[in-house]
């Protein structure tokens, strides 16, 4: 089993702070992370390899100092870690992020073997939400199995898989075939701590660092700011919530008109909970 | 993507500060079209809400609006959906019937969407950020090679007729608003309970364009062999319960808390609090809302005693509508909350309960809503 | 010119960045029936006020905003009072700046 | 993949645990190098203070990468009461040199490039790994390291315990005591970022110019302390420290103790408008000479904050570290490359090279110190700065008394507060002490 993982170095978002005063993004000291959903995926894709054999590479595309997440992945016990880097992305969008992935996977899989299954995480927390990994999944034509909670089991004979996916009010049992694309939901397991061989491994082998050339990327013109459809205008601070507390009028009154008067309050505010809360039965 | 200078707000990037006309082939986009999401024939209340946003973006650009079905005709049907669609405000209804399209399914929807953009050429795609919809959306937009924004906080058309939407980045500490520039569709997710709610008008069902699924079950690899339907008692953690009452300090002592549980079991909330009962051992770690607990996203947090360290807040912020009850007026909690009461919370809190239920029909069976686990009775 | 406020300890606390081992606390206090002086003092002493008496009138910990800079272990752990590790590789208190 | 054997295990990443791996590895020997943070920087606080001249004995060119912030031209010695502070400032050009003496630093940015060095120097860093417990044969010669990861022992030739302060592993093996209350100080640290300008403009510096404050008097509410004001690039690390015994006695938070010094009349001004990203707290040894304990044994050598070498009087710990961890890999290389083996005996060799440095001489001038500020903390941190600073009030107030009668009543205040015989032996114990 060849299993790919995609990570992203992301900024440490509980550390952003913007400066009261000038309503200004703070960035000085502001650590980077791996992308707490990306671990859960790394997590799943090591059960895989332990249960049935095989290797997990680590792939990411970022600036060169996205290495330091594939040392960390490398830490948990991933077996090998490319880092795909090259100006021409800078400013990618989704859609351009999820071209240049697809691409290097592919350029992975001639390397070292197709991958029979690609993980990414949910979605990343400084941005993109949840469309890379179907992007990857549409451009390499694997099947899309997204928010997968449990892979029950997978026969690597008959190349068919059974997986556990959330669905908005319920689980679907998904029978499906590799190779595949999984977004694996939050919560679903921990990551493990690496043992010392893969702190040792990690210390020592090479990351691969790719170009757009050495990924195979030809379409320049799909990559960075002109492949991206999207693009950001304006980055600013949510206003502060502009009035205070409505206090409610206390003065000369007993705590169950108080009390009322809060509940009338509560009431007019949300009307969909009173309708709730106050029809007969169950609506 | 962020600012590049970390003391200025980032201004505008590349193409968009330029400006750039629309390409040729897009300028044939028109109309808003929102993608009614169906859960076992029932229409989502997410896509309601985006009805009534389309509505007002599609009248913003003198422009229809227009809800799109996919769905099979076994069971309920897609009747019930058509007629919601007028309902909230379509002027006309896009509709795939197919036994494929029973239950979700990745590579059916994608194809019977792709296929209705691609023939009636929509200017703006609204999709619901549920599961389902986020799944749906990644793949048509890359199918489409056009932009998605998703979880969107705001939506809204500028003088030159884009989609200017504003989304929560960085972990929700910064909005940022995205434009899809020369390619269309511009496509959107919205999050539930974002959008209001618009008024319903009963109106006779409008113009249907139907549209075949060209696809053969054996040609899908990806069978859904069950639904394990959640009865909504899932719901009742905290991080997705619709109310939550939280106890803080003020409360005085562990046993007071019986008057918070009194107060949740009564309008069906769960039971949290604040890190330092966790830290007097007066409740489990696992009821600790707030950086180091959960994060919740409730119609109603009633704080009771909570002053509102700058931790805590980070945990209620997300919630619509937040009572604050605390005998020091000047606690910090009453800088973030809607409704403020200043009064002893250990007194207020059976007041408070006694007028819920007054205002509730007795004895009023409120298991079928989503509520606090009876089990929180610890 | 404006004083700055006095800010709480849970506000400085607020800006550091810590990485929970949740489930595994890396310091314990011994079940005690009175606290002893040095346990006492660490209610007052300890720089991220992780220490307090709890309402049976023993000194408990949350040790998720521990700064690990060893004055408690200083104070308490030759008399058996508490336990003290340092976390788990990776865990705990990860300064910016330092 | 079994591990190999290791010439050297170097516990923590530091500044000694680096000046230790970088120096062997610079040397050839198989370094090894384990730190318990997520980087090399994580868990390390100080004012900070770099001393350009030790470096350059480990790393000549440093200056050409590492992450400088202002290179210090003024030093600021206050003596404050609660209104007011008396100063002595010495600022000269001359530290405007081609290779300025002392810089400040930010650690965790400094730790990380130091430990870029390591690396490059061919020392493997593990990050995120605590060493948990020493190896040891049968003669109890420390033969390697356990950690919290599985796998097992790792075995090397010796182990440099850079384990800083606090120095779980030495103290659980018994080669040490644990640190007395008395002979550490708990310093509380915030840093306030605030634009470049606004501190160039603040302490009249500029381009990369810096300037320290240290500060002692009732700031410390009479225990031995000191509070200290580092000017960084964009941002000033302020902070107070006091002896831990001190504190256990006097139940004072060290947090309001931060806060009183930060809203002090004379700190006040300079961080006014800052945003404040951290707060910080760590030990330091204050117990000098006295406090040194055995340096090495078989197997193993103990190196900076762990082997308590700081000069806490002249608030120099950088220096001693970096130091330490250079001899004793300069040390270990010796010994190896004339082939012999890691004893107790030929490991004294870099006690020797201590003993014969600025390390062991500076420590051995003050020995008598701290036990005078300890004992008498309340009398030369509470009285004297009061008089003083009444003293220095009544010399520069105009208000027509004659200024005969001002200088009997500065006089008559020394003499009542501590008799002429207090004086005169307070003035004996701190000048035997000193030299």
């Amino acid at each position: 089993m060849h299993i790919v993982v995609c990570i992203k170095q992301v900024p440490d978002s509980a550390q952003i702070r913007v400066h009261p005063v000038t309503n200004t993004i703070m960035r000085q000291g502001v650590p980077t992370i791996i992308n707490p959903y990306d671990l859960f995926a790394l997590e799943e894709a090591l059960q895989v390899r332990n249960r049935y054999g095989g290797e997990v590479t680590v792939l990411t595309m970022g600036p060169p100092m996205a290495e330091q997440a594939l040392r960390k992945a490398l830490t948990h016990g991933a077996d090998r870690a490319v880092l795909l880097t090259d100006r021409h992305f800078a400013g990618s969008d989704t859609l351009a992020t999820s071209y240049a992935l697809s691409q290097a996977v592919a350029k992975i899989g001639e390397s070292y073997g197709a991958p029979d299954i690609v993980f990414t995480g949910k979605q990343t927390i400084d941005g993109d939400t949840a469309q890379v990994g179907p992007g990857i999944a549409k451009r390499l034509n694997l099947q899309q199995l997204t928010y997968v909670t449990k892979i029950v089991s997978i026969d690597p004979t008959s190349r068919e898989l059974m997986v556990e996916r959330h669905a908005e009010s319920g689980t679907q049992m998904l029978k499906s075939t590799l190779p595949c694309l999984i977004t694996v939901l939050e919560g679903v397991n921990a990551i493990r701590r690496g043992s010392l061989d893969d702190a040792f491994r990690a210390a020592r082998s090479p990351v691969l660092k790719w170009g757009a050339a050495d990924a195979g990327i030809g379409e320049l013109t799909k990559c960075g700011l002109r492949g991206s459809p999207t693009v950001v205008k304006r980055v600013f601070a949510p206003g502060p919530r502009a009035e205070k507390a409505m206090q409610m009028d206390i003065n000369d009154k007993t705590l169950a008109e108080v009390a009322a008067d809060t509940v009338a309050a509560i009431f007019a505010r949300e009307p969909v909970l009173e309708r709730k809360l106050t029809s007969h039965g169950d609506r | 993507m962020v600012a590049r200078k970390n003391e200025t707000p980032a201004n505008a990037v590349g193409r968009a500060s330029s400006g750039k006309k629309l390409l040729k082939c897009f300028e044939d986009h028109r109309h808003v079209w929102v993608f009614m999401e169906l859960e076992r024939g029932k229409v989502h209340p997410v896509s309601i809400e985006l009805l009534g946003e389309g509505r007002r973006l599609a009248d913003k650009l003198g422009v229809q609006l227009a809800g799109v079905i996919l769905g099979s005709s076994e069971g309920v049907g897609t009747k019930p959906a058509i007629e919601e669609a007028f309902a909230y405000g379509a002027d006309i209804a896009y509709l795939v019937e197919s036994p494929l399209l029973a239950n979700y399914r990745n590579e059916p929807f994608t194809k019977a969407l792709t296929d209705l953009v691609t023939t009636h050429k929509p200017e703006i795609l609204l999709l619901g950020a549920t599961t389902l919809g986020r799944d749906l959306a990644g793949a048509v937009a890359t199918t489409l090679q056009t932009g998605l924004t998703a979880d969107c906080t705001e939506l809204d058309v500028d003088g030159d007729g884009s989609l200017a939407a504003t989304r929560p980045t960085f972990g929700g500490s910064l909005l940022c608003t995205i434009y899809t520039l020369n390619s269309r569709p511009q496509m959107a997710t919205v999050r539930s309970r974002v959008m209001a709610t618009p008024q319903r008008a009963d109106k006779p069902i409008g113009r249907v364009i139907q549209h075949e699924l060209t696809m053969v079950e054996e040609a899908i690899v990806t069978k859904v062999l069950a639904f394990l339907c959640n009865d909504g008692s899932e719901q009742s953690n905290l991080a997705n319960s619709d109310i939550v009452v939280g106890g803080g300090l003020g409360l005085g002592a562990a046993g007071n808390l019986q008057h918070l549980r009194n107060l949740a079991t009564t309008i069906g909330g769960g039971v949290g609090c604040s890190r330092p009962l966790v830290q007097k051992g007066w409740m489990p770690a696992d009821r600790q809302i707030g950086q180091s607990g959960h994060t919740i996203r409730p119609k109603l947090y009633i704080a009771a005693g909570i002053s509102g360290a700058v931790q805590h807040r980070v945990g209620v912020e997300g919630a619509d509508l937040i009572v604050a009850i605390n005998l020091d007026q000047k606690a910090p909690i009453f800088d973030f909350a809607h409704i403020g009461v200043v009064a002893c919370a250990l007194e207020f809190l059976p007041a408070l309960t006694e007028a819920f239920a007054r205002r509730m029909p007795p004895h009023n069976s409120i298991k079928g809503m989503d509520r606090g686990r009876l089990d929180d009775q610890e | 010119m404006k004083a700055t406020t006095i800010e709480r300890i849970e506000d400085k606390l607020y800006q550091n960045r810590y990485l929970v081992d949740t489930g595994r606390p890396h310091i314990t206090v011994r079940p005690h029936r009175s606290p002893s002086p040095s346990l006492l003092a660490l209610t007052q002493i300890c720089p991220a006020k992780c220490y307090e008496v709890n309402d049976v009138g023993q000194v408990a910990i949350v040790s998720d905003g521990c700064l690990e800079c060893g004055t408690c272990r200083v104070l308490c752990e030759a008399s058996g009072d508490i336990k003290w590790n340092y976390p788990r590789g990776g865990f705990g208190v990860l300064f910016k700046f330092g | 993949m079994t591990k190999s054997k290791f010439d050297a295990i170097v516990i923590g990443a530091g500044m000694s645990g680096n000046a230790a791996a970088y120096s062997m590895a610079r040397r050839g020997l198989k370094v090894l190098q384990l730190e318990r943070g997520e980087h090399s920087g994580s868990k390390n606080v100080q004012g900070a203070i770099l001393y350009a001249n030790m470096l350059e004995a480990i790393i000549p060119n440093f200056r050409d990468d590492a992450p400088l912030e202002r290179h210090l031209v003024e030093q600021r010695f206050w003596l404050m009461d609660d209104s007011s502070h008396t100063g002595v400032h010495y600022r000269s050009d001359d530290f405007n040199e081609l290779k300025p003496n002392r810089y400040t630093i930010i650690r965790a940015q400094f730790d990380k490039w130091f430990s870029s060095k390591v690396r490059e120097a061919g020392g493997t860093v593990l990050c995120e790994t605590t060493a948990t417990k020493l190896a040891r044969d049968r003669s109890g010669s420390v033969i390697g390291v356990y950690t919290d990861r599985e796998g097992g022992v790792i075995l090397a030739d010796v182990v440099v315990l850079a384990e800083g302060v606090n120095g779980l592993l030495g103290t659980r093996a018994g080669l040490r005591d644990m640190p007395k209350p008395e002979n550490v100080a708990l310093a509380v640290k915030e840093m306030h970022f605030m634009p470049e300008e606004v501190i160039a403009e603040r302490f009249g510096l500029t381009g990369g110019e810096g300037c320290v404050i240290e500060a002692g008097g009732t700031i410390s509410r009479g225990m031995a302390g000191l509070g200290f004001l580092y000017t960084n690039k964009e941002s000033i690390s302020v902070g107070i420290g006091c002896l831990v015994s001190g504190l256990a006695e006097s139940m004072e938070n060290p947090y309001r103790l931060l806060d009183a010094f930060k809203q002090h009349p004379s700190i006040r001004p300079l961080l006014a408008g800052s945003e404040i990203k951290e707060y910080a707290a760590h030990l330091i040894p204050e117990g000098g000479f006295k406090a040194i304990p055995q340096l090495f044994g078989n197997g193993w050598v103990v190196v900076g904050d762990a082997a308590q070498l700081n000069n806490a009087v002249h608030r120099e710990g950088s220096n001693l570290a970096m130091t330490s961890g250079l001899m004793a890999g300069e040390a270990i290389f010796q010994i190896k490359s004339r082939g012999g083996l890691m004893t107790k005996h030929n490991l004294s060799l870099y006690k020797g090279m201590l003993d014969k440095s600025f390390v062991m001489k500076d420590l051995m001038k003050h020995k008598d110190l701290p036990s005078l500020l300890h004992t008498d903390s309340h009398n030369f941190l509470m009285t004297y700065p009061t008089l003083i600073s009444q003293a220095a009030q009544n010399f520069v107030r105009v208000d027509g008394a004659p200024k005969i009668n001002r200088e009997k009543a500065t006089a008559a205040s020394f003499i009542n507060a501590r008799s002429r015989w207090g004086l005169i032996s307070d003035a004996v114990r701190s000048a035997v002490s000193w030299r």
